[in-house]
């Protein structure tokens, strides 16, 4: 089980500002996939990156059910 | 005064640019960004803003690291505010302090632009006819 | 608020902040030169400045045409203080204001820039051993 | 007769505020030699302007007894 914070258009996308998954997901890289497969908008966003522990995370990075993660769609702050 | 701050209240101005003079400063460098009543063209009425905020602060102060080690700075400070801002409010401030003011202007604008790159904060536009999530689009 | 200024009474930052604020605004620029501690590692004690008051007026007037000529500027106030200033006191505060940062950003070093070339304003630095008029010998 | 204002240093080295010069001066440019003859010091500066009526002024310019006349040492504002 991982859980995922979520922000902005993928909040409002996703309809709720955390998300548990149960699904068998492992690094950085299936977990955009998983997302952008289950919502369709958020495929069509810009862009889309995730953060581990308040880090942007690579592709390959391993996920871990005690990780804080989070999706980070395109930044507008400023 | 916090150094790298991302906050729900009003921004001071004032404090925070009072906060970076120092002996041997010789100029000080401030970026003020303002809820702007317009965009491309279109009439904007209020603005809201969200962070991931302890992710924010944490690349602020990358952001902040990175400025000090291209620059000499000898003080800076940048805030950040979040929640819904109406037009000629403050979302931003930086103060750059230097001896000289050329890596003060240059400091003070990387900060900003890198800000705007990195850092996990979204703002929305709100219009008479609906609400966008600026950039997050092709 | 005059627009441009020189005067030898304190200048005040947050006034000249406000009164470039503007609802089309998106980013404020500001320059505040500060006095120094030293000069090419030498301590100072304190700075004087002298203007030729209707001729520095005139001459920064014509710089903030021009940088309104080059930028798309929504506001712009220079002010410049003359007499004797101690440490740490403002000696000069540019605020420009404008839809996008970029603009902001150049308009103002261009300012202050230029203001060092062009205007009749000429600074004495004090030392523990002296006193020299900065730029006068090679 | 023309009346030349002083600042800075070229006011400390002519030692005061205002010149009067009854020497028969007509341009700018022999305004410059005759500064520069009288007061050596002033020779040695980085440069030296003449603003004539708050307006910097080519050597070529005629000077006038009406006229505002201003020696303009290098400048250091900011």
């Amino acid at each position: 089980m991982i859980t995922i914070k979520l922000f902005g258009i993928t909040r409002e996308i996703v309809g709720q500002p955390i998300l548990e998954l149960a699904e068998p997901i492992d690094t950085v890289g299936q977990l955009k996939d998983f997302m952008m497969i289950t919502y369709p908008k958020i495929k069509a966003l810009n862009s889309l990156l995730i953060a581990v522990n308040s880090e942007y995370a690579q592709d390959e990075q391993l996920l871990t059910s005690t990780d804080e993660i989070a999706l980070i769609p395109p930044v507008s702050g400023g | 005064m916090e150094l790298v701050l991302v906050t729900n209240k009003p921004l001071d101005t004032q404090a925070i640019i009072k906060s970076v003079e120092s002996p041997d400063g010789g100029a000080v460098n401030v970026f003020i960004g303002t809820v702007r009543n317009a965009t491309k063209g279109k009439a904007v009425l209020k603005l809201e803003f969200e962070a991931y905020e302890p992710m924010a602060t944490k690349e602020l102060t990358k952001i902040v690291k990175r400025a000090k080690s291209k620059w000499p700075i000898l003080k800076v400070v940048v805030h950040h505010r979040t929640g819904v801002m109406q037009i000629g409010e403050v979302p931003v401030v930086i103060a750059v302090a230097t001896a000289h003011r050329g890596a003060g202007f240059e400091a003070c604008q990387f900060i900003i632009d890198t800000l705007k790159e990195t850092v996990p904060i979204w703002k929305k536009e709100f219009f008479k006819d609906g609400e966008v999530w600026v950039a997050a689009h092709p």
